[in-house]
């Protein structure tokens, strides 16, 4: 498990860093390891909130739950768990040494005024431009529910996605277009799957490393260009 | 002005038909279940409810839902896994939705409070939430025109409070409380405290008793 | 001096509540009786600030001022002194019991959101329909400065001002139009002055009581029409 | 990324000629007085200012505008009887001046701090200070469209800080700090105290450690 976490050495000729897809959690702990030293960063509510469980001590992350802290810790476990400690899931959390307390306004505007390093979403969708669909099927008859989604999506300085690059019955869930209702336009800057891990933005989709196939065969399931990124630290 | 309350009953007595009322917590989190379910036996009706979510299982919100007393939800989060009194009053076209996206909810409540007449965000730009809204370009940057959301009546849970009404309150549990507070023409909290006045270091002092109107103690 | 402060004894009838015209410190102890119990008051720079003179406890009324805090108590003195704790006008100030501290948004959040009972305010002129000026003169190479003036003005659930009614030129301060540059439009309630407490609004200008004149010797001060308020209490 | 320095100077570095700068306090109070002759020292210059006031006597930012430093205040009340140099330099035309309302100029900064692009205030409304800018009538009241002020620094003052750069502060000493932290692209902070991470209680931190970026502690 160590070669494709070495994300650093992900080179226009060595595109491919494990022979395998990823399952979710080596997927969290490379978004984990991907994420600078020191960063403030939210991790949404599902498969984002995996990463937590691979950042260490050394990298200094604080985690924001929108819900009205800064300094989150792990799930509590036993005697724990305080009804009045809780993240954005409702799940509940414990609280970190440094940790703060505020209320919704101001804790939206720490999303909202661009502070948070770093948001991890799952998603539907994303296009080749970085819209994100990830709140709202379209389902008629569906009840909409969109929570903090959309105020993450505007206002973090780099949104990740993890997800899985298809769909069950196949489809990739990076497409030219989103066909389910947006949460944000051009909000996404990476894109972590199990096959690859893609850059997106105005310039197109670049893809930083596969795993388990060639960029060729990514491209085969992909219905955008795709181009290798330059070698460049994540 | 402050009032010290016996009862629940008394904190919620006048809420009128019809009124707007919102209630703190997120999740269970600061949710004012005594005075949510004074509010269910005063018996007020019609009313327009603004909280983070649309009730869960068969208490609080849900209850009041259930039984037909709100003709309308203002929330971010609906849908949830035990939200099915809402659920069914929705599909049956019983209950009005205004879904709003939980940071211009919080903006817009904190807008009401300040006595900010409308504000542009990014938040929901070139989304299906922004459709029909007022929309410009702000630096670049597409941005949604949203109103506040003013409250008749604010209900809320604090930790503790003075004989002036200030608050503290506890851990993530503070969430909508400040923000309803001042958003609200009435504000009615129930706390599990009341300390003499001068027990809160006014250093830490969350809401001012300005924005405070009843207050009960809740065993 | 019992008489003048007598104010709910101001009905048509005797509107004169005092045979000589009021000095600064009894219009400060009229406003003070003015106010309810209860309320929440902020007092301007000058002349208002004498109103806290004649505040008494069981009026319970506490004081905001604007650079951020609730439960202001008086000027300090000697050891009392604290440069950190100070009120608008930059006067050292003392804490109640029950006192709070907030940063300038929430303080002003507090005036512009319409939470604050009544302000106290001085001015150069008032017209007939509540407009205020009390920031500017207007001069050529004036240094305009605004403060809080206009906040105040225009959230306060009630504006009261005190002046004197006559400039030193004797000239009427409470006009048909305002000569000088408004401070807010339509947002004063009330004006207490040396010679008479005025009531402003949409209806026009009402004498609630006169301080040494009649009110037909005060309509010929004042350019525009007053009428004698219906007796009620303040 | 936070960083501890030991001297004023360090603090500094690093503020570029043009830069806006936005300093903390009101009169005296919160007043980053080191940080000001820090800023002095540094020779930045053609600066925009962004304070209550435009400083008091011959100290200060008084001085920095004395000295030519400082192109544009944008401010609330400039005249003060010892606001001799700024008074000077306006008289001359040397200076800039945009005058805002207290309570406009405080919802800009937090405004910018909050990600708003602008909000409708009633404050300012029919008054010289709205010529020029957009009005609309909202709910009966006019109100005047008023835009976010932000700043590339922040100097400013608080009681302590711990390890994470969370802050509290003392009294009325409060005012700008919180949502100036928030609304500058760098935040540099002087403290009396600086307290281990755990040190202060999550409860009561007023600027969280996320908006600092430098903190000095002065003696």
């Amino acid at each position: 498990m160590g070669a494709q976490t070495n994300s650093q050495a992900g080179s226009r000729a060595s595109l491919q860093t494990s022979n395998k897809a990823l399952g979710r959690d080596d997927l969290a702990r490379l978004v984990a390891r991907d994420i600078k030293p020191g960063s403030f960063v939210n991790l949404g509510i599902g498969q984002p909130t995996l990463v937590s469980n691979y950042l260490t001590a050394d990298q200094d992350i604080t985690l924001h739950t929108e819900n009205g802290m800064l300094g989150m810790g792990p799930e509590a476990q036993g005697d724990e768990i305080d009804g009045d400690l809780i993240n954005a899931g409702k799940i509940p959390v414990t609280e970190l040494p440094g940790a703060s307390y505020f209320h919704h306004a101001d804790s939206f505007a720490i999303m909202r005024g661009g502070h948070l390093d770093i948001c991890v979403l799952g998603a539907f969708q994303v296009s080749a431009t970085g819209d994100l669909a990830n709140w709202h099927t379209g389902a008629p008859g569906a009840i909409p529910a969109v929570g903090g989604a959309m105020d993450l999506a505007t206002g973090a300085k780099d949104v990740f996605v993890m997800m899985t690059l298809l769909t069950r019955e196949g489809a990739s869930k990076i497409v030219e277009t989103c066909t389910y209702p947006l949460t944000g336009v051009g909000c996404v800057t990476r894109v972590y799957t199990d096959k690859a891990v893609f850059l997106t933005g105005p310039d197109g989709v670049q893809v930083r490393e596969t795993f388990g196939c060639t960029l060729e065969e990514l491209q085969e399931l992909v219905p955008v260009p795709l181009t290798a990124a330059p070698a460049v630290a994540p | 002005m402050l009032n010290f309350v016996d009862t629940v009953a008394d904190a919620v007595a006048g809420i009128r038909d019809g009124s707007t009322v919102m209630i703190g917590g997120f999740g269970n989190a600061g949710q004012p279940f005594e005075l949510i379910d004074a509010l269910m036996d005063c018996g007020a009706t019609d009313l327009t409810v603004v909280n983070n979510n649309a009730g869960q299982g068969d208490q609080g919100l849900a209850l009041l839902i259930k039984e037909g007393r709100v003709k309308k939800m203002i929330c971010s989060f609906p849908r949830q896994s035990d939200s099915w009194h809402f659920d069914a009053k929705y599909k049956a076209g019983e209950i009005e939705l205004e879904l709003v996206p939980q940071g211009n909810l919080a903006e817009r409540i904190r807008a009401a409070g300040a006595g900010i007449g409308g504000f542009f965000t990014p938040t929901g730009y070139g989304t299906m939430l922004a459709e029909g809204k007022e929309t410009r370009i702000i630096d670049g940057r597409g941005q949604v025109f949203e109103t506040p959301i003013h409250a008749d009546v604010a209900l809320i849970k604090a930790l503790k409070a003075d004989g002036k009404g200030n608050l503290v309150y506890r851990k993530t549990a503070r969430n909508f409380g400040p923000i309803m507070a001042a958003a609200a023409k009435h504000t009615i909290v129930q706390v599990s405290e009341v300390v003499p006045t001068g027990g809160l270091d006014p250093e830490t002092v969350v809401t001012p008793g300005i924005y405070v109107n009843k207050i009960v103690k809740v065993a």
